[in-house]
């Protein structure tokens, strides 16, 4: 249990460092993972030098997911855009610092998924933004 | 309760005879398998069939002479009665072999639906049920201009009978239902509501994918229209499922696939459709898969559907009641005594996912999501819940670790 | 030939690998399996990756959290991914797991083929088709009006290409054609042809039942738009096939069956479609099939394609040989140059039936009939013929039996 | 092979002694075996009193059904057609001496499906008239 469950993934799930929204932002961006239902958004603030200057993410879903959120935007506070881009699922599963199956994978690197989406400002969010390949 | 004390007296032999049920999940964590509504496990005897037919008769059926081909041939056919006889219906030609249950749904979806609904027919559906009698539904009331409407579900989780008074009132042509709901567990008074579809003049389809593996189903008392199951949820093999129809429905229905085996005469432009049930049944069929399927009829006749019945419903009143103490845990559904050995709960401050994978580092396999039923979810706001589906090879003990894993859960959230 | 010569010297070790081979078809008369083109035995290998998986990780995949569905989600997908490499295919994702060959050129006729073909449309056809290949578009014409057209075939058995280009000119929106003929055992030129369809625009659907279990088939190198196949013909279970269409085609086409699994997201009166392949695969899939289909396919890939191919047309070329020998006896279909390694005949005075019947005594096992091939059957003017079809497994030895038992049908009849 | 291929199942399939057709006739039939094609016609002639008078069978096929229509033609003969229409499965098995399995018992009956078809005049031969149960 301490594997998956560890105290810093509970603990950035019980009390996040970054949940809410940014009003106004300048990238925002939802998706959801329809086979557990978790449903995440991530607003941004972005400076001229394209340095994201403030982090929020809003929505529901479990410990992985959210944690894996919170973790997250903490990461990339401060870093540029393109910085951003080319974060990668090591990189998410690193801050986590646990190993997961497949499924659960999903919730792990839906955060990245709309993250990424967002800061290329895609229509659509896809699999393939978070593929090691 | 004399029928439940023959499987209490049983159990030891029973559990024997699922190999899979001595695995360890992982080193020195034994496998508490608690996801048989998704899938059940197989005993030896069903394995073991499917093995004699590949090691010892395997062939293409119906149109060979030679010797492995005949018992290949006679073998099948006989699955097909055993299972006939297994629901009540008068006839084997009425069993058509299917993928599953969705596959079961779609042939009527395509076929029967297609050729008698049409623009502006209304087909009565619920809130609960899965998708494989929802999509297929969906589809072809796109496709026909057809209107689906829903008998709602109560909060309780069982069907809104005034809802579904109202809904016949609209004279439907279809009402398709499920026996007993994948995430609820309620057993639906399917019996009574077939006669009130009879009488404005409704065909009947019962979704029986969680009702047949667990009780005796028995197509003419029931009065059904059409029966759709599948074999992996009752002890037997994947890739194979069943729709019962009678007779004269099946005989009045198109084809649906088209190729060998589903015909009696081709020509390059036409061809001229074979006999029921083949006529359902194009290309090579699940043929080792027949026998699996057969094998396991077999193995729950001889333990008997009345005991299986009685035993999980004993099961599910110690799950219910043991449930129940957990902290901050609601079961979804109706009491014990109108409910399958089913229960899908909510527990507060953890994600059914969350408490599906801490109860797997226990050993204990149970799903989260939305089972299929996203609608059901969406009618009681909920995104997602955590399911235990019970079966002839559970326990009280296994309920009791259980209970001891879901405190770990609260003790991490909360 | 030094191919041949590899599989020759692991011959033993070949047929030991099928328990079947060892089988007594009566007491004292050993199985000789030539209907391996209606369906080949299975290697012990084959069998085995089904039982470990009922034994030890039998679960539903996709939507499980607990151990056993994420191991058996992995191995379902590895399955997929090792076919997909086996016929050459870019991605996984371009295969799509369905009952059989049958199934897949049915789910080509229901979703792409209704989606964008329309009346007065054309689709190319040949004579030789298999009737899996013939009545899905008969069904499909017959609702859209559309037209169907076909390649004749010659009398020795092979596509008449002047027949072939009058009808491209004709500007068909599909041409489809079997790689290989199960009864004329014609390995047709689908190479060429398939260039030729693309240079007027239409798409190809390659029903390669009879020839991906027999020969190298890449479909990147064939640039085909579809491709069938079934398991069960290439040492795999039943219940279980493939269809093969690029990523872009299947994502444009709408889907098949309605039900789990193939949505994304479901409402009570709509639905998003899941991702391909899944949105093909509705409800619970053939997954200890998928195991086994793996295993077939590595043990077809530890011999080497090559190698199985080669080894057929020497046996072939034998059994042409041997067989003409027999009096009476007429080969249909091509030189043993130009062909896989099955043989239908027919015999003077004596009736496919009772030749079948006769070689069935003998321990042979033949097919007799019209091998769902009437309408070949018709171009040839006769009602039926013996179809003797081998395999990997098979040996000259067996080759050198037939030959001696069809001479026992000489002396009865004649 | 003596089973199944009796020395009378050859003589009667090679020499039959009613292949032919009647010309007029009183009753004919037919219809084939779509699974191996084979095909046959029987042509009676029947007296005022319901007795058959005249047989003959034409058509294709396999040994059994070309020697089991020949087999119970001859055994009609001078038989009502009242006494056809009890004829029974068992009857033309113990025509033919032999035991079959489930694909070849079509070949044998075919000739009797198509005989009661005729006498009872129906139009179409359907399996049922030569089912035991
Ligand atoms: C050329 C060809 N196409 C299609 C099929 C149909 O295959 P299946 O019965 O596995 O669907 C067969 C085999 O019978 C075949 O030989
Ligand atoms: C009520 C109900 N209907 C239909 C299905 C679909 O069954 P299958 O996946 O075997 O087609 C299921 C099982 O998932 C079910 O529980």
């Amino acid at each position: 249990m301490d594997d998956l469950y560890r105290e810093v993934i509970i603990e950035h799930y019980k009390n996040p460092d970054h949940r809410g929204r940014l009003d106004p932002h300048d990238i925002s961006f939802e998706d959801e993972n329809p086979l557990c239902g978790d449903h995440i958004r991530i607003d941004l603030r972005v400076d001229e030098d394209g340095k994201i200057t403030d982090v929020a993410f809003d929505g529901h879903g479990c410990a992985i997911s959210q944690s894996s959120a919170d973790l997250l935007l903490d990461s990339v506070l401060g870093k540029t855009v393109d910085e951003v881009k080319k974060l990668t699922k090591a990189d998410v599963l690193d801050l986590l610092g646990i190993e997961l199956g497949p499924v659960r994978l999903k919730c792990a690197l839906l955060p990245l998924k709309i993250l990424k989406a967002g800061v290329y400002g895609l229509g659509e969010a896809s699999d393939s933004l978070v593929e090691d390949e | 309760m004399s029928e439940m004390y023959k499987v209490e007296n049983k159990l030891g032999a029973i559990r024997a005879d699922f190999p899979i049920l001595s695995r360890e999940v992982r080193p020195g964590v034994p496998l508490i398998y608690m996801d048989s509504a998704a899938t059940s496990q197989k005993p030896e005897a069903v394995i073991e069939a499917m093995n004699r037919y590949y090691r010892w008769t395997n062939a293409n059926i119906h149109r060979g002479v030679h010797a492995l081909a005949e018992e290949a041939t006679a073998m099948y056919e006989s699955a097909r009665e055993r299972i006939a006889r297994f629901i009540g219906a008068g006839k084997a030609r009425e069993v058509v072999f299917t993928r599953n249950t969705t596959e079961s749904i779609n042939l009527v979806a395509y076929t029967w639906a297609r050729k008698f609904l049409s623009k502006g027919d209304l087909i009565v559906l619920s809130e609960m049920e899965h998708h494989s009698n929802l999509v297929p539904w969906q589809i072809l009331a796109a496709e026909k201009e057809l209107r689906l409407e829903f008998i709602h579900v109560t909060d309780e989780g069982e069907f809104d009978q005034e809802s579904y008074q109202g809904l016949l009132e609209q004279h439907p042509k279809l009402v398709s239902i499920t026996h007993v709901s994948n995430v609820l567990g309620t057993i639906n008074p399917v019996k009574e509501m077939i006669v009130q579809a009879h009488t404005v003049g409704a065909r009947v389809l019962i979704d029986g994918a969680q009702s047949v593996p667990h009780m005796p189903v028995n197509v003419k008392e029931l009065d059904a229209d059409f029966l759709a199951f599948s074999a992996h949820k009752m002890l037997g093999p994947t890739g194979i499922g069943a729709l019962w129809a009678r007779e004269e429905t099946l005989e009045a229905m198109p084809p649906f696939l088209g190729g060998g085996e589903m015909i009696k005469r081709v020509y390059l432009r036409t061809f001229t459709p074979n006999e029921i049930p083949h006529k359902f049944e194009a290309g090579t069929p699940a043929i080792a898969e027949a026998m699996g399927f057969g094998a396991a009829i077999d193995y729950l006749n001889e333990i008997g559907m009345d005991t299986v019945a009685a035993y999980e419903s004993d099961l599910v009143k110690y799950g219910m009641e043991a449930l129940g103490q957990v902290k901050g845990l609601r079961i979804l559904g109706p009491a014990a005594d109108r409910r399958c050995a089913l229960m899908a709960f909510t527990m507060e401050g953890a994600h059914p996912h969350d408490v599906a994978q801490i109860l797997d580092m226990d050993g204990i396999a149970v799903r989260a999501g939305h089972h299929c039923a996203m609608p059901l979810h969406d009618r009681y706001n909920i995104p997602a819940s955590t399911r235990a589906s019970l079966y002839l090879y559970n326990t009280r003990a296994e309920i009791d670790q259980l209970v001891i894993s879901l405190g770990k859960v609260n003790k991490l959230f909360n």
